[in-house]
């Protein structure tokens, strides 16, 4: 019963979180199960616990945190084309924010006249 | 300012602002109303502020009165909608037109000049919004000029 | 042709509204272009709300003959509605230079092309 | 005052109890400052009570009509007017009921959450002021039944907005965002005004249900429906548009933006209430629904990919917010570009409808967690005092119950189940697929890129080791917690069961939109 009351009939298929949580519920148990099978030698308090970079030591902590600038460059840079034209665009300025509202208004009153 | 400059706005200043009382209350049978009557009243004040130095004329209109004069001004203007509603009738709903007491005296037909005392609660409505709009436009004037005389 | 007027005037004024809007870099010269265009928008309404040969929409100010029906008055509601939104216009002429004011005290200039510390 | 007739008066109410709110906060604080807080609070969620009030009773039993200034309130035509409704109308029906619940639970939550990061400062009485009018400028332009009233809300919503925009003067950044909000929506609004006096030249009346009876679509209609609907697709922050957005929501308060959100909503009702209602079939269905459709695809691909080199935070989520606007574009347009076709076993009836749903639905999941991703910023923001991506870092080790809400709220947007967010974006590919197989990929590659980005915030927000810099900083205040809890306990609660939110909120609005008979019906009361 609770089942159909949190079915969403997309005209396509049914989406329902409770029998997706079920699943998901499967999917970490086994998980667990997975887990225990390794190997147990995790020591606390010893250097175990601290990160592994490269052999260094880990000194600065400002230094280690991951900027997020360093996230994504290789998507930036792959589509470098396509962000310098793009962000130009957005100057700042506010008649050009002006000219984006006329000229959008324009296009939309000519497709509207000839339709 | 002048002298005279000061001497002609203090001359103005009670013509001013009874013009504009004027406008206020005869809102409901003349042209005008609470906002006109309410910004021909501010203009009167912002005469003062032009003609006299602003430390001088901030002590005698002071910005605390003229923002009382707002949020009265329109409280007013929401309770006086609000009564109606006691009587089960539409919010704004005039319930003092032809009850012949204040402003409800009942309106003659054909060409006349018009009295005051009709209406309902229309003219008590130009008031409350001339209430608020003499305080909010003197206040953006005061605002004003507090940017300008910092510099 | 002279019934049309009107609603040429305003075609007229909001094109020189938009115009100034558009090619002026002052700050205040585009608020006041702004203003036309308000202007614009007003005159259309009080336009379409004009009546040839009609009085004003005062109540006790007609004379006899004209009360019965037909009406020969202009609409009050577009008057209305002006008012409305000329008070309106008046908030936002405040507001706008208040912030004017502001950014001037801040920035040093006028100029909407250097305005533009928010970009990208 | 009994039941009965709070329902009947709910809908001038709900207005006029924040306006009053507004104007009364600053008498109240000469007293004393705690007392104008806890009347401001109360007052809110007396607001939301009666708000959520009314939108019950409405989906209930039907619209409800308030008739401004008559001796009864449902009196919409007077005897002596000759057929016609004369009178400002406030016409509130599923989808005006659908706004007013999401108005609700934003603001009260906004409202509680804006006291301890606003304590600080100097001015909280015009403060709170400013965004009582802006919750009522907001909840009247989704109640108005009236063209110009829409217009004279639609402006007080700007003009509040504006100015809590540049509320932090933040020197003269949050000004210039000010400005360029208050201008760019003003000249939107004088459009409006110009629109509405063009369809009252024609049809002599301010009434949405009267036009839309007479309506012709003629030529001037064109022209009044590009006039109306390009500026309201502004204010909801559609590509090319959307500029404003980014400079807007990422100056003012975090609380103001999350409302923000909201008001950019109520615009996007404003857009659909003028399409379905005053035009519906009369316009051109196929291209004015591409029209929204582009708009809403090209909403979806720049925002999200706008957003991804963003380093501020709180301008990256607003590009999300722009991105997610295109999900109910397209959505609704698809619904728009089948409209035409409403036959059984047309194409309405295959994949229009089901799109609509999807792209209502997605309006209150968008509002819900794009308020509470705001709010989470804000709380970093104001623990911090660094808004900037590169700067923060280690934060999930001090802010924990920041980011799980953090956490939900990202999910969320991400359309990643079990929450909100995949509920309705699943609706709008399958049904979107249907219609056109290339836009739904669209959408499914914009929800990839949406997850990146947010990978970056929360990654360079919360991860990493505790920085020296942020040692003292401790979790966000109690009032802040509460405005974000209220907002993550609906996204899981939409999340899990979305059924209850479709049938009992969405599709009575979708339906209410798209039968365009029902609603003159409301003014014109057939024997």
């Amino acid at each position: 019963m609770l089942i159909l009351m949190t079915q969403l009939d997309t005209g396509f298929g049914v989406w329902d979180p409770l029998v997706w949580l079920a699943a998901l519920a499967v999917a970490i148990i086994l998980g667990f199960i997975i887990r225990s099978f390794g190997v147990k030698d995790y020591k606390k308090g010893t250097d175990q616990t601290l990160p592994f970079l490269s052999g260094d030591k880990q000194e600065n902590v400002e230094y280690i945190h991951i900027r997020a600038s360093n996230l994504y460059w290789g998507y930036l840079d792959a589509l470098k084309g396509y962000y310098s034209r793009l962000i130009p665009l957005h100057t700042g300025i506010v008649t050009d924010y002006l000219l984006w509202l006329f000229g959008t208004m324009a296009a939309a009153m000519i497709i509207g006249l000839l339709a | 300012m002048s002298k005279i400059v000061r001497s002609a706005a203090d001359l103005l200043y009670p013509f001013i602002l009874t013009f504009g009382f004027y406008i206020v209350v005869h809102g409901h049978l003349t042209a005008g109303g609470g906002f006109q009557g309410g910004a021909v009243i501010a203009t009167g004040i912002a005469l003062m502020f032009g003609a006299n130095r602003y430390k001088v004329i901030s002590q005698q209109i002071r910005g605390k009165m003229l923002r009382t004069c707002e949020a009265v001004g329109l409280i007013m203007f929401i309770i006086i909608g609000l009564c109606a509603l006691i009587d089960g009738k539409s919010f704004l709903y005039n319930w003092l037109a032809n009850a012949d007491w204040l402003f409800g005296h009942p309106v003659t037909y054909g060409s006349n000049t018009g009295d005051l005392y009709t209406a309902g609660i229309i003219p008590i409505l130009n008031i409350a919004i001339g209430i608020e709009v003499l305080g909010g436009l003197s206040l953006i004037i005061l605002y004003m000029l507090s940017g300008v005389s910092e510099e | 042709m002279l019934a049309n007027f009107p609603f040429i005037a305003v075609g007229i004024i909001a094109i020189a509204g938009i115009v100034t809007m558009l090619l002026r870099v002052n700050i205040i010269r585009i608020i006041m272009g702004l203003t036309l265009l308000e202007a614009a928008g007003n005159f259309l309404l009080v336009a379409i709300g004009y009546r040839h040969n009609s009085i004003a929409p005062i109540f006790t100010s007609a004379p006899e003959e004209k009360i019965r029906p037909p009406a020969e008055m202009v609409l009050p509601t577009v008057q209305a509605m002006t008012l409305t939104s000329i008070v309106i216009g008046v908030a936002t002429l405040a507001l706008l230079l208040s912030f004017v004011m502001a950014i001037y005290r801040d920035y040093g200039t006028l100029d909407c092309r250097s305005i533009r510390k928010l970009q990208g | 005052m009994n039941l009965d007739s709070l329902v009947k008066h709910s809908p001038a109410l709900v207005v006029a109890l924040p306006l009053l709110l507004a104007f009364s906060t600053p008498l109240w604080s000469r007293f004393n400052k705690q007392l104008r807080n806890i009347w401001v609070v109360a007052g809110m969620c007396m607001t939301t009570l009666l708000g959520l009030f009314m939108a019950y009773n409405v989906l209930r039993y039907g619209p409800i009509t308030y008739v401004f200034g008559a001796s009864d309130p449902t009196q919409t035509i007077p005897h002596d007017s000759g057929g016609i409704p004369i009178r400002i109308i406030f016409n509130v029906d599923a989808m005006s009921a659908f706004m007013v619940i999401i108005i609700a639970i934003v603001g009260l939550a906004t409202t509680i959450y804006a006291r301890p990061s606003e304590l600080r400062r100097k001015g909280l009485n015009s403060f709170y002021a400013l965004l009582m009018l802006l919750i009522a400028g907001v909840l009247g332009l989704v109640c108005t039944g009236d063209l110009f009233n829409m217009f004279v809300f639609f402006e007080i919503s700007s003009l509040a907005g504006a100015a809590l925009v540049a509320y932090r003067i933040d020197k003269g950044i949050a000004v210039e965002a000010g400005l360029k909000y208050a201008l760019i929506s003003t000249v939107g609004g004088l459009f409006f005004l110009i629109a509405v006096a063009l369809l009252y030249g024609q049809y002599g009346s301010l009434n949405i249900a009267v036009i839309a009876k007479m309506m012709q679509f003629t030529r001037l209609d064109r022209f009044a429906l590009v006039f109306i609907t390009v500026p309201l697709a502004m204010k909801a922050g559609a590509v090319p548009m959307h500029m404003w957005t980014p400079d807007a929501y990422s100056r003012a308060p975090s609380s103001i933006t999350a409302f923000l959100v909201v008001s950019s909503q109520a615009s996007l009702y404003a857009l659909f209430r003028i399409l379905f209602t005053l035009y519906n079939v009369t316009l051109d269905c196929r291209t004015f629904g591409w029209i929204i459709i582009i708009l809403g695809v090209l909403s979806m691909f720049i925002g999200v990919t706008m957003a991804l080199p963003q380093k501020t935070v709180k301008r990256l989520m607003a590009y999300h917010a722009i991105s997610q606007t295109g999900y109910m574009l397209l959505g609704v347009g698809v619904g728009l570009a089948t409209l035409c076709d409403q036959d059984k076993g047309g194409a309405f009836d295959v994949c229009g409808r089901t799109a609509m749903v999807g792209g209502v639905f997605h309006i209150i999941n968008h509002a819900m967690y794009k308020g509470l991703l705001f709010l989470t910023a804000g709380a970093v923001i104001h623990r911090t005092g660094v808004r900037n991506l590169e700067e923060l870092g280690g934060l999930g080790h001090s802010m924990k119950l920041t980011m799980v809400f953090f956490i939900i709220g990202a999910l969320s947007i991400a359309g990643i189940p079990p929450f909100n967010g995949f509920a309705s974006k699943i609706l709008i590919y399958e049904s979107v697929f249907m219609f056109s197989p290339y836009l739904a990929i669209i959408a499914i590659l914009v929800s990839i890129l949406t997850l990146a980005s947010f990978v970056k915030v929360f990654h360079s927000m919360f991860m990493g080791p505790k920085l020296p810099k942020f040692a003292e900083v401790k979790d966000a205040p109690t009032p802040m917690m509460f405005g974000m809890g209220l907002l993550a306990v609906m996204i899981v609660i939409g999340g899990l069961f979305p059924t209850i939110v479709t049938e009992n909120i969405v599709e009575p609005a979708v339906t209410a939109l798209t039968n365009q008979s029902a609603y003159i019906r409301t003014i014109f009361i057939l024997p």
